[in-house]
């Protein structure tokens, strides 16, 4: 991780702090990065990520929005072309929809179809991933849906450390990024035991977090955990629901926080793999289609003579998410440590 | 021409903020009686000064007057009064259910309460409403919908009627014409005008009625829906409610600043009104024209429904940090539900006693209702709908890969 | 009220198909000089009848009348009329190229030259564009766009400015004030607002000129473009070009019929013309009105231009297999070009004789650059862009991936 | 395949006219049965699938739709809702963005969350892929967009008797179905040698269609040619691409055309890698989050300990489909027969 300063003050801060001193460290530093979406204006944001910002920065820079997704990332390309450095947040991952055209079509193509003369330096935030009791339209992970699609960069902290970091390096970057905030984690790790109380940030290391200006870069994953039998590939959430299963089936896992799902650092995937032998992806999102089989497909064109046993996929299940279900839905410890003893088989 | 002038962006603001009274004089009101009543064929152009006026029926002395006073018996406007106190009552018990935590999450309509219970009235059986989350008074002045069942949807419990797979409030009542709610906002709205195209194409005589919110006439598809009604004449009521608010953002940021939501139809080459929303008789005679309109195939009308949503957006918000905690109780189109008492009580047709026994039967049957859903369970206890439930309904037949993990769950 | 009636689904019509001609009346037109004009400070309510009625300045003695009637010098309308006549010709002999499969495809802007030419010269430099794909016109009417330029990216040839990756005609020109084309409908015209946003943000003076076709209104987009310029009062001019048809299918499935596409602006609260888009300087005096309120922070404005393709949509079209082959000869608005040159000759300030010459040289001038553009190849010839170029520009920088890649195709 | 009769008189049709067929078929059988679509009733669409239906059933049966995708496929939910069973045409799948939304978040979870109560038995037909100059956005293979979504079924026909019957298995189906029509194909096989001259239909066994009614069942995948050495699992235009690379590479492939993407018909596919060993998955989208890589990662986890070589994937590249370098972009049988041939090493 770079650091403009060790010498930086750290604070605790929950991630919804953290992304909110990501965006207030930029508004400061750069006069052509903007803040709109629903919202986030007068009364900062119905997470309350932007709480604050209107106030200091004034209603041209921080702003609400008309309930238009595709007219949030529209007008943003625009911005961009004009030269400003929009940061629009998306109020769920699961409203997405409506803008995925101007993202698609637009967002991810423009530097190439005008060869470099329009670009589209666009963050776009969204809370995604269930575990609050969301149903189908607030529980969504579709981060497959974006690291299909050229031009993108899909970025997913899983911590308030790495939330700053990884979203000030998104909106000094030059392409479009895809900014994913697992809302189970705003206000704390999440292991998966829903029946356990919260644990708040400031009882985690990661939630220590500088005041100031610091990046985490982009297409780097982070070994979150050392291990040396298995390796398991996860990002947000399921990476301290893949902590909580090993430790609970006591095998030695080595989980890789992909923290930029594409692209992607598969260096380090690739490095693990073949220490390990074996292979556990794990993420929230329905299984079929979802990035695990891009994960699988990978692991096994780069590491096919060192793995012992077929990768495993830990997924939610292709259904809608539903309400009532939430825990049978959600791929928890209990699951993930299943998943870990096959891989261990044989 | 002068090029020295710097732009600068307009961000609209409310006229009220929390410290801080609203001037409502934004709205531009009507007075009772004084907006025309065309003939319902009259051509879509010639409503503009309709999408820009306020139809109002209930005047300040509580009389019904001008064109737009419909017959309606006093049994029927007390059936409607009824069905608003039990819709306002239901909505009071759920809230605290949910701060109970016997519910995950609750919406509330206090202060809408006129407009889905007087078009419901407007409407007939097979007619298909497309609502949003904030049209429980659809279900609720129906007979045939037990509050029970309706509670269990909000548990989430065993014998939850959609198996615990919504979000409280996101009912599904095809033999009620209520078409599943959709956590997305605007998507019902094209899904309207497509039913009502379908019974157009079948020869059939059923309408349907689409609802959407003002902050969601900003998505896409109430243009799509505005036009496809327009192209093919659909028979289609297309309702904007306009509240004031989406969730904390004042109706301006929806584009209502200068212009009216009823206004967008008339340029789109709809008939279109504006109506007093808490006028329990200007909506149902409204209703009732657009209603005439769609059978007759004159096509579809838009009608903006001006009211103020007087609560929370959801459990989930607290409207005091963005407008002024008082707002409503200076709303100047009153609350509709002691505005039509007032009629009744005025035509002689209603008593403030009678008021106090129907209010205290509807708390005991709710009450009752409550205990009786609680039997089955909520969320909380987790007596819900079993997990092997969860991989049905996604595709008509289980697929294999279903099964699979149905197994793979051990379920 | 009686439930009687059986529905039945409207389809609007053409009043003319291939052997049976148009009825051209459905155009609603108004007599030159007839419309009048407001303030540029006019409220956006204010300008109902002007979305309806017709803004021309030509009369048909080939005068300019009327308060809409703009003080150009007769050598700003040469420069129009010549631009004109460039684009004609350009296009007519990229039909050819096409024909000949130099070029893939085409797509020509005949009959609706004034629209792009006489608001390119309504705009400062500076402004920005966001056009479809049949406003060459913008580019055309400039001298800083070598047409040996345009020619490559028609070519997609080693020298095309954007590496053979776009379709024909979806030029970029960011220097030009050019949006990059998208092939997506719409997606343009709320950028547009976004680019206007922006530079009001900035407190700069630039504003945006966002363009959309008649069929590609129905587009969600448009709505939005419409609800954000009108929010955020954005400096930016949204023109309608309603040329009647979208490839097969007549304006009236795009939501024409009964109504105007200026019609929707009105509803919107933005302040909106309806013009005719085959009179240059209706189109030039309706531009600078626009520009002007946009560059006073009186908020945009939406221009529908009333023209009539006169091609086919694309060198893939046929349109005499759904429209009558002749219809263009019998379209009310006439031809932009022979207006414009009409208008000069009554005024003395041109004749039939410098028309032919200027007429032959720009021929020339095309027929050369032609040449010359051919000499770095064609798509045909297989002298295109190297297969790497393909690889950059996804990413600011290329990642691993793509380097990969590009090494396993081993270029 | 299951013909309602091997009576049926068969003519050689384009998958063109096999499209059109199957619509005529069902438009004549069920009532319910509606198309529309832009340009596709007076004119009868711009590929020519629906000429001539309006003419036949009127004009509230076949008619032209506004451009909005998205009114298209959301008028289409509300009509299924009502119990008809629209089949829609977008224009090219390229242009399925504006109506992703109702896709996804409609049409896809209607019935499952209102457990039956109201359906959406739409069939959304699209032209799909390149090799015609199409450009970025007359190119496009958007499939894993599709598949990734619980509820749809997603099907690719590559041939005209195939077309037909999966159309009209479609329209009978009562969920959602994405019908991808490999519009390279409309007129004849196409192997991918773009400077040869075109095949037709007329000329391959393919295309020999019944006039009548049959169908051909979804989640059924084709073995389209037999071998021994190596599976290859390909779709819509692959397959002839693939048949060229074998034949060229002299590799004795089994060439799977899936047909049905999902619900997947597994079972042959694993049949086949277990008998060969060894596996190559060829799709012309772009690679990444692709369908592919779901593919392989089903393959690696039904057949690892059958697998000799990794699976290989031959895509598009991560670029937007460029109109220049069309045919660097392709997927050809040259870098078919390249992977064919890694997938025999070792
Ligand atoms: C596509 C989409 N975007 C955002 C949301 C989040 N959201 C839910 S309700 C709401 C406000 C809607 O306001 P309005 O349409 O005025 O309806 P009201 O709540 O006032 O009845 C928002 C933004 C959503 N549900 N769907
Ligand atoms: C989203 C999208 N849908 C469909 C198309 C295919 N298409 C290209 S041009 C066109 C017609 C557009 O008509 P109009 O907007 O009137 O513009 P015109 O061609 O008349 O200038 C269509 C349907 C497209 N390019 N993009
Ligand atoms: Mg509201
Ligand atoms: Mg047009």
């Amino acid at each position: 991780m770079s650091h403009a300063s060790d010498a930086l003050r750290k604070t605790p801060m929950t991630m919804i702090e953290a992304l909110r001193s990501a965006m207030d460290v930029m508004l400061a530093r750069d006069d052509n990065v903007i803040v709109y979406g629903q919202d986030v204006g007068y009364f900062g944001g119905v997470f309350r990520c932007t709480e604050g910002l209107q106030a200091k920065y004034g209603n041209s820079r921080v702003f609400d929005a008309p309930i238009s997704e595709g007219g949030i990332v529209g007008t943003a390309v625009g911005m961009g072309a004009y030269g400003l450095r929009p940061v629009v947040e998306l109020q769920f991952a699961d409203y997405m929809y409506p803008a995925y055209d101007q993202i698609v079509s637009e967002a991810a193509r423009l530097r190439y179809r005008s060869v470099g003369d329009f670009t589209a330096p666009l963050t776009i935030r969204m809370p995604c991933g269930g575990g609050i009791y969301g149903g189908q339209t607030h529980s969504q992970s579709p981060e497959a849906l974006f690291t299909h699609v050229a031009g993108l960069r899909t970025v997913m902290p899983s911590n308030p450390y790495d939330a700053k970091g990884l979203l000030i390096a998104s909106i000094e970057n030059d392409d479009p990024v895809i900014f994913l905030e697992p809302k189970r984690l705003y206000n704390g790790p999440f292991d998966g035991h829903h029946d356990k109380p919260l644990v708040p940030w400031s009882k985690h290391p990661m939630g220590e977090v500088p005041e100031g200006y610091y990046t985490v870069p982009l297409e780097s994953a982070a070994v979150y955990r050392a291990g040396a039998q298995v390796t398991v590939l996860a990002y947000g959430t399921m990476v301290f629901v893949s902590e909580a299963a090993a430790l609970e089936s006591s095998i030695d896992a080595e989980i890789i926080d992909l923290r930029s799902l594409w692209p992607l650092d598969l260096d380090t995937i690739v490095a693990s793999v073949k220490k390990t032998g074996r292979c556990v992806v794990v993420h929230e999102a329905t299984r079929t289609g979802g990035f695990g089989g891009e994960l699988a497909a990978l692991v096994q064109e780069h590491c096919f003579y060192h793995l012992e046993t077929p990768i495993e996929r830990v997924t939610g299940w292709d259904t809608p998410y539903p309400h009532a279900q939430e825990w049978a839905y959600f791929p928890g410890p209990a699951r993930v440590a299943a998943a870990l003893r096959r891989a261990m088989e044989a | 021409m002068s090029r020295s002038e710097h732009l600068r962006l307009h961000v609209p603001e409310p006229s009220g903020r929390p410290g801080h009274a609203t001037d409502f004089s934004y709205l531009h009101l009507s007075p009772a009686g004084a907006v025309r009543r065309p003939p319902v064929n009259t051509a879509a152009a010639a409503t503009a000064d309709l999408a820009r006026s306020l139809v109002r029926v209930l005047d300040d002395d509580d009389k019904a007057i001008g064109p737009w006073a419909p017959q309606l018996e006093a049994d029927a406007l007390r059936r409607g009064l009824r069905a608003m106190m039990k819709t306002r009552i239901f909505d009071a018990r759920m809230l605290l259910a949910q701060r109970q935590k016997k519910i995950s999450f609750y919406m509330q309509c206090l202060g809408e309460e006129a407009i889905a219970i007087a078009q419901a009235m407007a409407l007939e059986p097979g007619d298909m409403c497309f609502p949003t989350y904030r049209q429980q008074g659809l279900l609720l002045s129906r007979d045939d919908i037990p509050l029970v069942e309706l509670m269990c949807q909000l548990m989430s419990n065993e014998i939850d009627p959609i198996k615990g797979r919504q979000l409280p409030v996101m009912y599904s009542y095809k033999r009620a014409g209520f078409f599943s709610v959709s956590g997305n906002l605007a998507t019902q709205f094209v899904q309207a005008v497509g039913w009502g195209m379908a019974s157009a194409i079948k020869g059939d005589t059923k309408i349907a009625s689409g609802w959407i919110g003002d902050g969601a006439t900003a998505e896409a598809d109430f243009h799509t829906a505005l036009t496809f009604a327009h192209v093919y004449r659909a028979p289609v009521i297309l309702n904007v409610v306009n509240n004031q608010w989406a969730i904390s953002t004042f109706q301006a940021i929806a584009g209502g600043e200068g212009t009216t939501f009823a206004g967008r139809g008339v340029g789109c080459g709809i008939a279109s009104l504006r109506v007093d929303g808490n006028d329990f008789l200007a909506v149902y005679a409204a209703s009732r024209w657009a209603a005439e309109r769609a059978r007759k195939n004159l096509g579809p009308t838009l009608i903006e429904w001006v009211t103020y949503r007087a609560g929370a957006h959801s459990t989930s918000d607290d409207p005091s940090k963005y407008r002024p905690a008082d707002d409503y109780s200076r709303f100047p189109l009153g609350d509709p539900i002691a505005r039509l008492k007032q009629h009744l009580v005025a035509i002689g047709a209603w008593s403030d006693d009678e008021h106090e026994r129907v209010e205290k039967a509807l708390e005991a049957e709710i009450g009752a209702a409550m205990k009786e859903a609680e039997r089955h369970g909520t969320l909380a206890d987790g007596r819900v709908p079993s997990a092997a439930s969860m991989f049905e309904d996604v595709y008509k037949d289980m697929p294999e890969h279903l099964r699979r993990q149905r197994q793979q769950l051990g379920v």
